[in-house]
């Protein structure tokens, strides 16, 4: 029930995002054109939900989450965070705000830094926000943390360089839960473990959400990581979300071609099932010169006149299934 | 890697531990100077005592060890008063333009854009200042002593750690650990100091280690340009510019100054080395690559 | 590549604004008293009293206010007039031309031992990392590094002049000078060891290389120092690179090794080094000048700032400007040139 | 590798052998000095490096008699005035030059009387700001006159630049009036008598050298006409054309010069006496000792600059000759200023007589300069800081010279007596106060740097409440501080412009001198009553022996008064390679040589 109630709340709602990165030439290092990584993302997230956003490397997936966090400033569009404007808070307001919205980072490796020992990696967000009292309270906030996470506490004083990637990833979930964040961004926090790895992480991020109610919006590559943990699915291409639905309507139902090249790419265990494969020609487009019309139709098998002159609108067509696509219109 | 590391490799390595070992000792001398030469007007002890006005160099006797240099200054005084004045010249220079590099690299890298436009064309511009012309024309302004040399060697010489320091922070800014913090919430000061100073601080450990060493040299350029330290003050660089117009030797024997060269020259060159030993020591711990 | 290069140049007037203006802004904090002394350089020069001074100061319009005086230099320099330098008594552009070749010609010789003594020794240090050849040619080179240029400029000099009578002094004998300076010999570029190439002379060219070697040396010990622990540093970072492991693994002998795939990836910090060691010599050496009678660049600017004589010295700046903006320009492109994954923006 | 190491070596070696063969050349000198040179215009060259060219290159009217500094001889004027001849007239106001016939300028020109008038009226004319003219000035127009005081006087327009041509013709007429051609005779008319007119005459004074008036013209210079005096006068280096061209009737042509580096001189075949027997003099500047002695050393230099506290390292080196003991004109005086500027001036300290610093009018109190005289040590600074080379000066007035006497009254070193004055400078409260006080000195002047620590080493040893500090300055800051009057002791040089005990009493003693003047109101106002009335008349005295009597008694008023610190007077020496033979010593070209004397065997 509580779920059921919880999904009505929208806590996170992106509306028409975009990042525009200026690309710089000639003597006077003139602005000569933009790459569009996010050109007009909407999509919103309910409190207590998992939100997987899938694409190829270079979609701008991750330029998203950035920018849904400021870590990048936005060109456009609005972030709405429990009612808030982001994208309008001043520095200190944001400061606080950060409070509530975490990150988990893709390179386990390279989002520790080396010459801190995991103790004071963990303890940084708790003395950042005055969180704890005095340093032992701190003590026993990051030694919860970090059994929460299963790690043993007595690994406090060490330094990154000595654990496995995995266990770094551990570290970095530890470092995001220690504000006691409402919203998660896990930005393709598995792509980079080992597949055996793989499945503790996304376990334990499961557990977690469970443990502490929280909202992820997962990031990855690949429809299979996000499978299990989504509630539902937004799929990105050149920028855009080309198609967004429940987990179960997008598997069971893709409408756009994209999203269908991207599952017939998933190994499926059920021998019953025929696989028909669709191969996609030719590489992503350069984003700082976008195709013009449907964004995919140079790689879409079934292009037609139209799609290489204007481009689709996201659509519903029921059950808040949205994609983009003019094949879908007739 | 950790301080405690560090330290630990820099004592086991043979190298740098004797040149630990020579910059201790001359820590020593400098710290005992009272008692080792006692001056003879303990108002002004930094000021070599004069045995005479001559300017013949005078070869070691029993009241000075060393000798004389020209105008009848003791080499002896001057070695272990020198001591100190070569600590303060390391110690002030290259920590005030160390500091003024990292601060001026930091500021620029981290926030980019037209602070970091205004800095590298104020650091092009000092560049453009043949050091030489630059160090003249400051103590001219300012007058001779050694706090005006330091500040005219200060002013122009914390390009090069700025660029460094620039270059080393452009490459650890992008670094995720430096997102996170600020996902965060860090501050800006927080992020600078915690997270980029702290990782990119050892090449310039490296380099001011390093020049530490050269600086003393350099001093002594300025010594030989006659705008350094004041005549007559206990400084190695001035001391071996006494020497300059003895080096080729006496009538029939080109030996007979040795000690006006020789005796300062072994201690600027073995507190160059010391320093050089430390610094390579540093680097060759420092790189990863190395292990 | 070519918009790098024209954005570089472009901003060249900027930083010699900028430093030009520094410098005078420097010297004019000095009272027009100090500032006349470059009219009258001693006591024994003060023979009209103190009332000449003042006139001087008139004459020279030491008392004008800083920018007219600063507007009319600048003025000059439009017209591609330096101005008067009064310390070596003549135009800032003549005196400049007349010791550049000095300067240009010590050190067009002395890069090319330089170079290839300082990177072979560097190398002949990283290949035998921490045994002790590497650690007596550290210190070798670090005390090479450590002992001020003149002790080792005169001992030099003392040697191969005072003793063996080998190396002279100056840049050429007086019989060769004055075949130089008369009517039949051509000068090209001032610098005889061309100009005298060009003029088939070859006594000449004997006695100017005779010259040369004494200061080039004094110079090469400084430099060899410097640019051993650079190139020795970073042949042992490509030592440690994995495709070297995968080249040693592969069977090959160490030295094929060593110079087919390490020493062509180490060079690249020698560019920089080259770079910085153009820039420290073209302008100029104050103290190997003075001690090897050699009317160079260095010798023009140390005289000029020590006498207050705000033509040279801006002169020289300019000069050196030039000289700095370009050599790194230099060593930019051939960075990009050499190494493909470099990208000049 | 090795190939190309070998090949390396053995081109090395080539030139090393190639190179070896040197041909002492007994028709070349060279000589190694150091420094640049200031100007090759005589009437603008005021300075030591650019005489020696002058004075080889262009030529006077009359010279010194070898060996003197009295008597005179012919050189382009073929006899010297005196009042027996005749050519001295009207009470030593007029003095007559019959010029030489047949001499030559370098160029070919004949020498002619309208050049010498050229010469002078050029000199007078050109007067630049710094420039040694005044002497022309003083001589033929009076004490202080200038072409500013007589544009001034004449046409009442102060600054000659801005001379009309109009005006400027009434200024020259009457310039014109001091020179006067009378068929092959110059004939000059003093306003005053002047009994060192002679000496300023005499050859190794550029001021009065002959220049070919045709091809001054021709070059650019003073077209000769009476109305261009503005355009003319007071030029910067750059615009006058004679600063590095030369065209005289002396032994030597220029025939080549960079300056700060090399001169060259080549004999002049048409000279009107025998051509010099040296045909090539090369003077190179060399400014780093070691490098001139290794010149010397090895034989590639025939003379070279040698200082004082260096000349040991020479004497005795084989194939060197060392001639030294000299008597020079010159002399090295500590200034003491009378009214030191307390304000912004940290060389006073405290500025007040507290025992922490020095009042303003310190140096006012005779005991106190008579204290600083007796307190510092002559023989020893002779003898240590100059190595000998230098004898105590008696005074202003350096030996040789017309009142000299060596017996008069000087300072020795005493430090009692220098305690008895201290005791009785202001009555006794210095002495129970004590005092601080700083003496700059110029860097890179080891000779002052010496005498101002003796002066600290024995003042101290006095009174343990007295406090002597030094301080080296550039000397940009040390010719400020003296304009600005804020010095306290300043240790000068003085070296003669022509050889008279005028020469040195003006700068030392007037009122207006070049060091009296800086020492503040209260020497100003007393040398205004006491000494200047006497050092006018000097200047106008004919009778030798009415004008020695008055030099003897600036000299004893100088002593009396403790004016300065009268250190010491430095003594010559030159440096040869022992096969050059034939020099003289000229105290009026010192440092530089006369190389026509010189030849080589």
């Amino acid at each position: 029930m509580a779920e059921v109630l919880a999904e009505e709340r929208k806590l996170l709602e992106v509306k028409n995002l975009k990042k525009y990165f200026p690309v710089k030439a000639g003597i006077l290092r003139k602005t000569v054109a933009y790459v569009k990584a996010v050109d007009g993302v909407s999509f919103h997230i309910n409190e207590g939900e998992t939100l997987g956003l899938v694409g190829e490397s270079g979609c701008g997936k991750s330029t998203t989450g950035h920018t849904i966090l400021r870590l990048l400033e936005a060109t456009g569009g609005e972030v709405i965070f429990d009612g808030k404007d982001i994208l309008s808070l001043n520095k200190r307001e944001m400061r606080e705000a950060r409070k509530d919205m975490q990150i988990i980072f893709q390179d386990p490796y390279a989002s520790l830094n080396p010459r801190m020992t995991i103790g004071e990696i963990i303890a940084e967000p708790l003395i950042i926000h005055k969180l704890a009292r005095n340093k032992e309270e701190r003590r026993e906030k990051v030694a919860w943390l970090m059994e929460s996470v299963g790690l043993a506490a007595d690994h406090m004083n060490r330094f990154p360089h000595e654990f496995s990637g995995g266990q770094r990833q551990r570290i970095g979930i530890a470092r995001a839960l220690a504000v006691n964040p409402r919203l998660i961004i896990a930005d393709e926090p598995v792509s980079a473990l080992d597949v055996s790895i793989q499945a503790q992480v996304i376990n334990l991020l499961q557990d977690l959400q469970k443990k502490f109610s929280l909202t992820y919006l997962f990031i990855a590559h690949d429809l299979s990581v996000v499978k299990h943990i989504s509630d539902r699915i937004g799929v990105m291409y050149l920028g855009k979300i080309v198609e967004l639905a429940d987990k179960d309507e997008l598997f069971n139902n893709p409408l756009h071609p994209y999203t269908k090249a991207l599952l017939s790419a998933i190994p499926i265990p059920d021998p019953e099932y025929k696989k028909e494969r669709i191969i996609l020609k030719g590489d992503v487009p350069n984003p700082v010169n976008p195709p013009q019309g449907c964004p995919f139709h140079p790689r879409c098998p079934m292009a037609k006149d139209i799609c290489k002159q204007v481009a689709p609108e996201l659509k519903d067509y029921g059950n808040g299934h949205f994609a983009s696509c003019h094949l879908l219109e007739e | 890697m950790e301080w405690r590391e560090i330290v630990y490799k820099l004592f086991k390595n043979k190298i740098s531990l004797v040149g630990l070992a020579i910059i201790i000792i001359m820590a020593l001398v400098a710290i005992f100077a009272p008692w080792i030469a006692p001056p003879r007007n303990p108002a002004e002890p930094y000021y070599i005592p004069r045995a005479g006005w001559m300017s013949e160099p005078q070869p070691p006797s029993r009241d000075h060890i060393f000798g004389t240099t020209e105008g009848q200054y003791d080499i002896f005084y001057g070695i272990v008063w020198g001591t100190r004045t070569a600590f303060m010249i390391g110690f002030v220079v290259v920590g005030a333009s160390t500091l003024i590099g990292i601060i001026l690299g930091t500021i620029s890298a981290y926030y980019g854009g037209w602070i970091d436009e205004i800095i590298m064309r104020i650091t092009d511009i000092f560049m453009s200042i043949p050091f030489t012309i630059a160090a003249i024309v400051m103590t001219t302004i300012l007058g001779r002593g050694i706090t005006n040399m330091m500040i005219a060697l200060i002013t122009f010489n914390w390009m090069s750690t700025a660029r460094l320091m620039r270059s080393q922070v452009l490459s650890v800014k992008g670094e995720e650990f430096v997102q996170a913090a600020r996902a965060l919430g860090a501050s800006d000061l927080r992020i600078i100091f915690k997270h980029v100073i702290l990782n990119t601080i050892f090449p310039v450990v490296v380099q001011a280690s390093m020049n530490m060493g050269s600086i003393v040299i350099t001093a002594s350029t300025l010594s030989f340009l006659g705008i350094g330290t004041p005549e007559g003050y206990a400084d190695w660089g001035q001391m071996i510019s006494f020497a300059r117009n003895w080096i080729i030797g006496g009538q029939g024997n080109a030996l007979k100054y040795w000690f006006t060269v020789v005796i300062p020259g072994t201690a600027i060159t073995l507190f160059c080395l010391s320093w050089n030993l430390i610094g390579d020591a540093f680097r060759d711990i420092l790189d990863p690559k190395m292990q | 590549m070519l918009s790098y290069i024209v954005r570089r140049l472009a901003i060249l007037p900027i930083i010699l604004l900028g430093v030009t203006l520094l410098i005078f802004s420097m010297i004019m904090r000095l009272s027009p008293y100090e500032r006349v002394s470059t009219f009258v350089k001693d006591p024994s020069q003060l023979k009209g009293g103190v009332a000449q001074l003042d006139e001087l100061i008139e004459k020279h319009g030491l008392n004008d206010p800083w920018y007219m005086q600063y507007g009319r230099w600048l003025k000059g320099v439009f017209r591609g007039d330096l101005g008067w330098s009064e310390s070596a008594g003549m135009p800032v552009t003549q005196a400049l031309k007349e010791r550049f070749a000095a300067t240009a010609e010590i050190t067009l010789f002395a890069l090319i031992p330089v170079i290839v003594g300082g990177t072979f020794l560097g190398i002949f240090a990283a290949v035998h990392h921490n045994d002790i050849w590497d650690h007596i040619t550290r210190v070798l080179a670090i005390i090479g590094w450590s002992f001020p240029t003149f002790v080792f400029g005169l001992i030099v000099l003392m040697i191969f002049y005072g003793v063996l009578g080998w190396f002279p002094p100056g840049r050429l004998d007086n019989w060769a000078l004055s075949i130089v300076n008369s009517p039949e010999f051509t000068n090209y570029t001032g610098l005889y060891v061309i100009d005298s190439i060009l003029n088939l002379n070859f006594r000449v060219l004997g006695n100017a290389i005779r010259h040369l070697v004494a200061p080039v040396l004094s110079i090469a010990i400084l430099w060899w120092a410097y640019l051993m622990r650079i190139t020795r540093s970073s042949m042992l970072e490509t030592l440690g690179k994995d495709y070297i492991r995968t080249a040693r693994s592969k069977g090959l002998k160490e030295r094929t090794v060593i110079y087919k795939h390490v020493v062509k990836n180490a060079l690249i910090p020698v560019i920089t080094v080259s770079g910085q060691m153009l820039i420290g010599l073209m302008g100029g050496l104050v103290v190997t000048e003075a001690i090897f009678d050699i009317r160079g660049i260095g010798q023009f600017l140390a005289q000029s700032a020590q006498q207050l004589d705000y033509a040279g010295v801006l002169g020289g700046a300019i000069y050196f400007g030039f000289v700095l903006i370009i050599v790194n320009l230099i060593v930019d492109v051939s960075y990009a040139l050499i190494d493909p994954r470099i990208r000049l923006e | 590798m090795k190939r190309l190491s070998l090949a390396v070596l053995v081109i090395a070696l080539v030139f090393v052998v190639s190179g070896l063969v040197f041909a002492d050349n007994n028709d070349t000198f060279v000589d190694i000095d150091m420094g640049n040179i200031d100007s090759l215009d005589p009437h603008f060259q005021y300075d030591s490096a650019s005489a020696e060219i002058v004075a080889n290159v262009y030529e006077n009217l009359i010279q010194f008699k070898p060996g003197s500094l009295t008597e005179f001889e012919p050189l382009l004027a073929t006899e010297v005035p005196t009042v027996e001849n005749g050519l001295i007239k009207n009470g030593g106001k007029t003095y007559i030059f019959p010029i030489r016939e047949g001499v030559q300028f370098h160029n070919g020109n004949e020498l002619t009387p309208e050049d010498v008038k050229y010469s002078f009226l050029r000199a007078l004319i050109q007067d630049r700001s710094g420039g040694p003219v005044w002497m022309l000035y003083e001589a033929l127009f009076g004490v202080g006159t200038s072409l500013k005081s007589i544009s001034s006087e004449v046409v009442r327009v102060d600054d000659p630049k801005e001379l009309t041509p109009e005006q400027s013709a009434e200024v020259y007429a009457y310039l014109e009036k001091a020179i006067e051609i009378d068929g092959n005779n110059v004939i000059f008319h003093l306003a005053e008598p002047y009994p060192p007119f002679l000496s300023i005459l005499a050859r190794n004074n550029g001021v009065s050298a002959i220049l070919d008036r045709e091809w001054c013209i021709e070059v650019g210079d003073w077209d000769g006409q009476p109305t261009s005096i503005a355009k003319y006068y007071d030029p910067t280096k750059e615009a006058d054309p004679l600063y590095y061209k030369m065209n005289g009737t002396g032994p030597y042509m220029l025939t080549e010069w960079v300056n700060g580096e090399r001169t060259v001189l080549t004999a002049f075949e048409n000279y009107w006496r025998e051509p010099a027997k040296i045909k090539t003099v090369i003077i190179r500047s060399v400014d780093e000792w070691s490098t001139r002695k290794l010149y010397l050393q090895r034989g590639d230099a025939d003379s070279v600059h040698v200082d004082a506290q260096y000349l040991s390292q020479v004497e005795g080196m084989p194939g060197v000759k060392v001639i030294k003991d000299l008597p020079r004109m010159a002399n090295t005086v500590g200034i003491m200023n009378f009214n030191i500027v307390t304000e912004g001036n940290p060389d006073v300290h405290s500025g007040k007589l507290d025992g922490k610093g020095v009042p303003s009018d310190f140096f006012s109190d005779i005991h106190v300069r008579r204290a600083f005289s007796y307190a510092m040590p002559y023989d020893i600074f002779i003898k240590e800081a100059v190595q000998g080379r230098g004898q105590k000066a008696r005074g202003p007035i350096t030996a040789q010279l017309l009142g000299f006497d060596e017996n008069s009254p000087v300072y020795e070193f005493n430090l009692e007596k220098a305690e008895e004055e201290f005791k009785k400078a202001f009555n006794g409260e210095l002495w129970e106060k004590g005092f601080e006080i700083t003496i700059l000195y110029n860097t890179g002047n080891s000779e002052r740097k010496n005498a101002v620590d003796m002066l600290k080493f024995f003042v101290e040893q006095i009174n343990p409440k007295f406090k002597v500090n030094v301080r080296g300055v550039q000397w940009s800051t040390y010719l400020d501080n003296l304009v600005a009057g804020k010095f306290t002791i300043g240790f000068m040089g003085w070296g003669a412009d022509y050889a008279d005990p005028h020469n040195f009493v003006v700068p030392y003693m007037r009122s207006d001198g070049a060091f009296g003047g800086v020492k503040g109101e209260n020497y100003v106002n007393w040398a205004k009553e006491n000494v200047d009335p006497l050092i006018n008349e000097g200047a106008v005295t004919v009778d030798p022996v009415r004008r020695e009597e008055i030099y003897k008694e600036l000299q004893n008023i100088a002593i009396e008064q403790a004016l300065d610190i009268y250190l010491y007077q430095p003594e010559a020496h030159y440096v040869f390679r022992d096969n050059v033979k034939g020099f003289v010593y000229e105290p009026t070209l010192h440092p530089g040589l006369y190389f026509y004397d010189l030849y080589k065997e």
